[in-house]
């Protein structure tokens, strides 16, 4: 790893001589959603900006795909790849195979095992411990459920931790974990459980009205992939229980932003993966012209996450649709 | 008809034939297998598209227009209808349903179910099938099938009825039914056409009969010049010879014994009696006589109680077992329970003998050919091409194939249903040549016909069945048509021939 | 009817345990929901079973799901078309998205499963295409369209359970498509080039141009049901939604007492088919399990279900030939 | 050989396309690449090509390379097995999987189409919550045993393509299931109970025995394919692994020219239908299509491909007729 890391760096120093005028640089999601698309409208936008070609690819299939796409780039003699690694523990041999034959950096997840020369993005822990505050601010006590889209990646399962830790009111501590099958009870909140729908968004809608059904007392809910939330909302207007039970949401949500404005969300924690786009694609273009300097000593380069609630909800609205706007102009292009 | 000719790949199937029906006729069509009689029909009746020629049928004032027959449709818009060799229906209708099918009255779309009830039962009646028109068309026995596609055909009410092979699954009361309203139809001035191998038949009711050979026409006789002998000749190209007397059989160790069997299929009564070695014993007996359920259940292809024994050890297990100790059946379907229609004659042949002759389960391809290529010839297969695939064979040539199968591996046991269905008259002695020698070389042979020229022809010993018992037992000497009847429609067994 | 007894046994001993163990099972809250999700698979599973009954089959279902029902707020929301443009478009295109399958099966006799398999891929492609992988919803407007399927009607002297508006659609579908089948000449035509096409052929009946029919019926109900889907839903993810829907279709028809041979349906079997479903899934949430197990839960209880209900039947027709055996002796 | 043509001229035309318009595709490497995958999902295609020529589905490929796969780390890492003792057992449990299958089709008589999908759902499920959801991998370590999948064989003479170790299971699998069909009585007999099951019976083939077989050696494979994806891919997540990887097997099998009503098989066209599909997706990338017209393109090559083969097939077989007539004439 140290070897591989060092040989980047070398061939980093070496650009410095001769740089490569037009780089052609990739970034590799860990999947298809729509923070994915507003991640790409940053790499596109920060491309044309800075003169340098974009491929964006989103694997749909898990870590087989993600594998074959990052292999096929490699060969394709790609100039450097930001990705944001599904299984990071495990795959250290596609990843060496590009820090190899490119550039690698990573996004959204971080591998620091792995020869990445830096991390874009911020800690789903502490956004999980922002989203938990908030709800411990709009919630006294009572019963919580958790929906999620699935719990075997890293960042879900710290996100996850993360607001059961913010919610509770305990120290952080990131290694901490608790068993998603068993029924918390502390400080007052009652956490009934955490669902999953493997993307499956029917049956995402049906596991929130399931247990909105089972609990009738239900407190508070959290959705912390983007569709968990806009679907509670869903729910919570089909079966008029605006107010009756509380959301603290997790990203930008369309109707969630909008609920936060009518005011039957407590807020939601966003990330900000234009700016991943947008950085990944920068950081990548220095290597390619001989620069390192962006890369702290860390090696972390960090886009915090942000609370959305209802004052501020309407600038950042605005500010997201016009970002967006612009990447598909720019991909049309 | 004029100049009307079909070719496959490979083969021509018909060539430039010139014909002509009348109204109020019967025209009989015989030849050999594969002459091309069916190919014949089907394009009369527009299912197969004729290479070549014309086709003119006379409108209802009489007058003769050339007509294009793309699809069934156009040929029953035309007044013409068929029934086909192979069985055609779709099972999971009910009988009203499969004789209305395609055609059934119905107002605005919606089916009028009541009067197609009605009709059925008319029209099955008129077959001889009392049945009720919402039984379901998978619960007939095959001949029941037959009559029900006989019905469909003559509910069209065509001017030009073609009847391929009626009579083939038909015994021999059907078959008189048929024949009567045959004449009732020419005596209405339907156009009749129809195809037989039982010449017999063809004396009988033919007003001109056609000869087909390889596709092309080479005879026409006209009603009272001729005789079966004279057509047997035009057919076949010389004169068949009759089998001699096989001695008797009678100190013969017993090989197969059949004791209280039951199939539990259709519920019969038990069912006793044993087969000596190189003895052949004919089942015969009326429509649903419980014949089939016999040599089912001896071959496992039908759970039974009671018990077989073959050389004095049970026969036990499913059919796979029974055929290893050497029992082998040719079912009645063929097409559905005999043939791989999509494989070539020699995969088809060749399977049974396969599982003898392997070493270390390896196909022996040098020595399978050679059977092969030896079945073929030994069965006279037309046209002898091992590669050709079954499903573009006449109907006849199927069935020396599903024969030849078993032929090849000389079963101790062999048991026949309908063995000679569909097969033409010089192919009969031959295949009933091929089942005596079989059964000289030692085996037991029962087989089931509705035939009863085929059971006086080849029955050492014939066990008369009925309703699912046993109503008797004649020896081949004693036997006459008249004594077997009397015995399958439940008569009392007249003196001496009571076994 | 026969045929569906055994799905109606299995449906009833899965209502049982639920009510018995299934918290607020019982409620008409929750009964609500799931009349409302068995009316939405169902219209899928019928077009299933329609295709089915010709022998064929739709692995497409679920990708003609997805893009009918991300085009709708695509182009509501997105193209600013209106509502009524949108409606007719969506099912004439879904429509055509069957006859486009049918005229390859019949016209060039290519295999349904390959045909629709490619559909599969295809159509879920264009959708995420034209969307640009950005998931598209109604965002809080457009109430009075979604209002088809959302709209809830109060039954006289039933507390607490309002009839789903979905509810009418599989209704009005299930009595057409039954009768179809049962009564009308079509339907019988249809039943039987399922089981012998070349004998339905010999006698004259059109076989391509139903089998076609069947493909361009069941691609349309996929569609309009894509729409329910998502005017229930809100808003969907072009790259996963309507995943695995032709299966549960499929499932849905055959444990409704369609054989994938053909020839045979039920259209009660159907629904109860896809109501076992969804009741299985509800059931496995208010039981508490583990929705790790939803899988593995569903998976074997249709097989014990299935296998009981195979073991049953011969048990009785064995019984039934014994008796029959005496009566006759 | 005859029934693979039309997939070779398929794979040949995408071939071409690839090689003049895809970045760096044929350079060794990528190649090299190609090859590996090819391999890995031809193994998964043998084997459904083998419960194809019996007429049968097996929609649980997937689930069961899950299920195996996954349980090889779990079983060495988590549990810390010995890998002496994993690879025997998970190929048993492979096997054993593809018997309950086989004996629920053959003795109980169920659909084919059912029992897999109820097995696609149960081993997903087991696969589930046996891992409690956590992604099961090497963590760098066993690198011997991974080496199975994993060692690549320099040739002497060719540059930068070195030969995958998964090329060898493939070929021996190949040839195997090529001679087993073709040449030994067995063989014979799976294609006859395929073609026709009543009269492989009526002939005395054991079918019930040989049906259940195939189901055995579908899953075997399966499982098998399942340990080498995960050797390569070195990890996996038990909800998302091997989804749909029964649909690329089987389409593969029948793009390979199985027909699904059975009795039919060519192994080349099957690996050649496994190879078309994954340069496919590889050209997709090579050229710089987005990845989310992978699908429409895959969707719509092959099915332009299949058509087109059939009308090539009907355009050649009509010329033959008549050029048959004419030499006759
Ligand atoms: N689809 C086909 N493809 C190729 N050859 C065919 C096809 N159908 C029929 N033939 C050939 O045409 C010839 C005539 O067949 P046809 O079925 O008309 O005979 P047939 O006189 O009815 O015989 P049988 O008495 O045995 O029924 C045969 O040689 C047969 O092999
Ligand atoms: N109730 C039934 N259910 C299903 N199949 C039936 C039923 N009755 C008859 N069959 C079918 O009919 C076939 C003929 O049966 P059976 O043994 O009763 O008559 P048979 O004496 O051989 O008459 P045939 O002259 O028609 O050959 C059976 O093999 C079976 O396939
Ligand atoms: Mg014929
Ligand atoms: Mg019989």
């Amino acid at each position: 790893r140290v070897d591989l890391v060092a040989a980047q760096k070398a061939r980093i120093a070496e650009l410095k001589k001769s740089p490569n005028t037009r780089p052609h640089v990739a970034f590799v999601s860990n999947g298809v959603a729509d923070f994915w698309t507003i991640a790409k409208a940053g790499a596109i936008a920060a491309g044309k900006e800075l003169g340098c070609d974009v491929t964006v690819e989103f694997p749909g299939g898990g870590l087989g795909d993600q594998k074959r796409m990052l292999e096929d780039l490699v060969i394709k003699g790609i100039d450097g790849i930001s990705v944001s690694p599904i299984d990071p523990t495990n795959q250290a041999e596609v990843l060496s195979l590009v820090a190899e034959k490119s550039f690698l950096i990573t996004n959204d997840s971080d591998a620091p095992s792995a020869p990445r020369l830096c991390y874009i993005g911020m800690d789903n822990y502490d956004a999980g411990l922002m989203c938990g505050k908030l709800a411990r601010e709009g919630c006294k006590g009572g019963e919580v459920a958790i929906f999620i889209g699935r719990l075997e990646q890293d960042n879900a399962k710290r996100r996850r931790q993360g607001f059961i830790d913010g919610l509770l009111g305990r120290t952080p501590d990131a290694t901490r974990y608790d068993e998603p099958a068993k029924v918390l009870t502390e400080a007052g909140y009652t956490i009934v459980g955490t669902w999953t729908d493997s993307f499956d968004r029917a049956k995402a809608k049906a596991n929130i009205e399931d247990v909105m059904i089972k609990y009738p007392k239900l407190a508070l809910m959290t959705g912390l992939f983007e569709y968990n939330s806009t679907l509670a909302v869903e729910v919570i207007k089909q079966l008029g229980k605006e107010g009756k039970v509380q959301l603290a949401a997790f990203d930008e949500g369309a109707d969630v932003i909008a609920a936060i404005k009518e005011g039957f969300v407590l807020g939601t924690v966003v990330q900000d993966p234009y700016g991943y786009g947008f950085e990944s694609v920068k950081v990548l273009q220095a290597f390619n012209k001989g620069d390192m300097s962006m890369v702290p000593a860390n090696g972390i380069i960090s886009i915090p996450a942000r609370v959305i609630r209802k004052d501020n909800a309407e600038s950042f609205w605005k500010d997201l649709k016009a970002k967006l706007k612009a990447g598909k102009e720019a991909v049309a292009k | 008809m004029r100049g009307v000719g079909r070719r496959y790949a490979g083969v021509t199937a018909l060539a430039a034939i010139d014909l002509e029906a009348h109204a109020g006729e019967v025209l009989a069509i015989v030849g050999e297998n594969g002459a091309g009689k069916s190919t014949l029909l089907k394009i009369l009746s527009g299912v197969v598209e004729p290479s070549e020629g014309t086709i003119e049928v006379a409108d209802r004032a009489g007058v003769l227009r050339a007509v294009r027959l793309d699809g069934v449709r156009d040929a029953s818009r035309a007044g013409i209808a068929l029934v086909h060799q192979e069985l055609n229906l779709a099972e999971n209708l009910d009988l009203a349903g499969s004789i209305f099918l395609g055609r059934e009255p119905s107002r605005f779309g919606v089916l009028d179910l009541r009067l197609m009830r009605r009709e059925a039962a008319k029209w099955l009646a008129r077959v001889g099938l009392e049945l009720d028109p919402s039984t379901l068309c998978e619960k007939l026995p095959i001949a029941h099938r037959q009559l029900v596609e006989i019905a469909k055909a003559l509910s069209t009410e065509a001017r030009v009825l073609i009847l391929d092979e009626p009579t083939s699954s038909l015994s021999a009361r059907e078959t008189e039914r048929l024949l009567a309203i045959i004449d009732e139809l020419r005596a209405a001035g339907v156009c009749i056409i129809f195809v037989s191998h039982h010449l017999d038949e063809v004396v009988r009711i033919a007003d001109r009969v056609v000869v087909l050979r390889d596709g092309r026409q080479t005879g026409e006789f006209l009603r009272g010049r001729y005789d079966r002998a004279s057509i047997e000749r035009a057919m076949v190209g010389r004169d068949i010879a009759r089998a001699a007397p096989r001695t008797s059989r009678a100190g013969e160790a017993v090989r197969l014994v059949v004791d209280s069997v039951v199939g539990t299929h259709h519920r019969r009564k038990p069912i006793s009696f044993d087969v000596r070695a190189g003895e052949i014993v004919g089942l015969a007996g009326l429509v649903g006589a419980g014949r089939t359920e016999v040599l089912e259940a001896i071959a496992g292809v039908v759970r039974h109680s009671g018990r077989v024994t073959l050389d004095g050890v049970a026969l036990e297990g499913d059919t796979a077992a029974r055929v290893r100790r050497g029992i082998a059946i040719v079912p009645e379907d063929r097409a559905r329970h005999g043939l791989f229609l999509e494989n070539p004659v020699s995969m088809n042949m060749s399977l049974a003998w396969l599982d003898r002759h392997s070493r270390a389960r390896l196909v022996p391809t040098a020595s399978e050919s050679s059977l092969v290529a030896a079945m073929v010839a030994r069965m006279q297969l037309r046209p002898p091409q091992p590669r050709r695939r079954v499903q573009t064979l006449s109907g006849g040539n199927q069935q020396k194939t599903v024969i030849g199968r078993w032929m090849a591996v000389d079963p101790a046991v062999l048991l026949l249903d309908e063995p000679t269905r569909g097969v033409d008259i010089g192919a009969r002695a031959e295949i009933h040549a091929e089942v005596r020698r079989l059964a000289d070389a030692g085996s037991a042979v029962v087989f089931a016909s509705s035939e009863l020229e085929e059971i006086l022809m080849l029955a050492d010993r014939i066990i008369v069945m009925h309703e699912g018992s046993i109503a008797g037992e004649i020896h081949a000497q004693d036997a006459t048509e008249v004594a077997i009847m009397r015995l399958a429609t439940g008569g009392a067994p007249s003196e001496g021939h009571n076994a | 009817m026969k045929k569906a007894l055994g799905i109606i046994g299995i449906f009833a001993a899965i209502f049982l345990v639920a009510s018995l163990y299934g918290e607020n099972f019982l409620t008409g809250i929750n009964l609500q929901q799931l009349t409302n999700r068995t009316a939405l698979y169902s219209i899928l599973a019928l077009g299933a079973s329609i295709v089915i009954v010709t022998g064929g089959i739709d692995l497409s279902i679920g990708s003609v799901v997805c893009l009918a029902g991300i085009s709708v707020p695509w182009l509501l929301v997105e193209q600013e078309w209106s509502p009524w443009a949108v409606l007719p478009t969506v099912l004439a295109g879904s429509a055509a998205i069957g006859l486009f399958h049918g005229l390859l099966i019949t016209k060039l006799r290519l295999q349904p499963f390959l045909v629709t398999l490619c559909g599969l891929l295809l159509y879920r492609g264009i959708a995420r295409w034209m969307t640009g992988d950005q998931s598209q919803g109604f965002q809080g407007e457009f109430g009075d369209v979604r209002a088809i399927a959302l709209a809830k009607f109060a039954i006289p002297g039933i507390e607490n359970y309002r009839l789903p508006a979905t509810v009418i659609p599989m209704v009005v579908l299930a009595v057409l498509i039954g009768l179809f089948l049962s009564r009308t000449v079509w339907g019988r035509w249809l039943l039987a080039t399922g089981r012998n096409e070349s004998a339905a052929r010999y006698s004259g009946v059109p076989t391509a141009r139903l089998t076609t029919l069947s493909y361009v019926s069941c691609s349309l109900l996929a569609g309009f049901g894509g729409m329910l889907f998502i005017f229930d839903i809100g808003s969907a993810q072009p790259s996963d939604f309507g995943n695995f829907y032709e299966l549960y279709a499929i499932a849905a028809a055959v444990l409704g007492g369609c054989s994938l041979r053909g020839g045979e349906a039920s259209v009660i079997g159907v629904i109860v088919g896809a109501a076992t479903l969804q009741v299985l899934r509800n059931t496995i949430t208010l039981v508490g399990l583990s929705s790790q197990l939803e899988f593995a839960v569903i998976g074997a209880v249709l097989l014990i279900g299935v296998a009981a209900d195979e073991l049953v039947r011969r048990f009785t027709s064995r019984r039934l030939e014994r008796m029959g055996a005496v009566a006759k002796a």
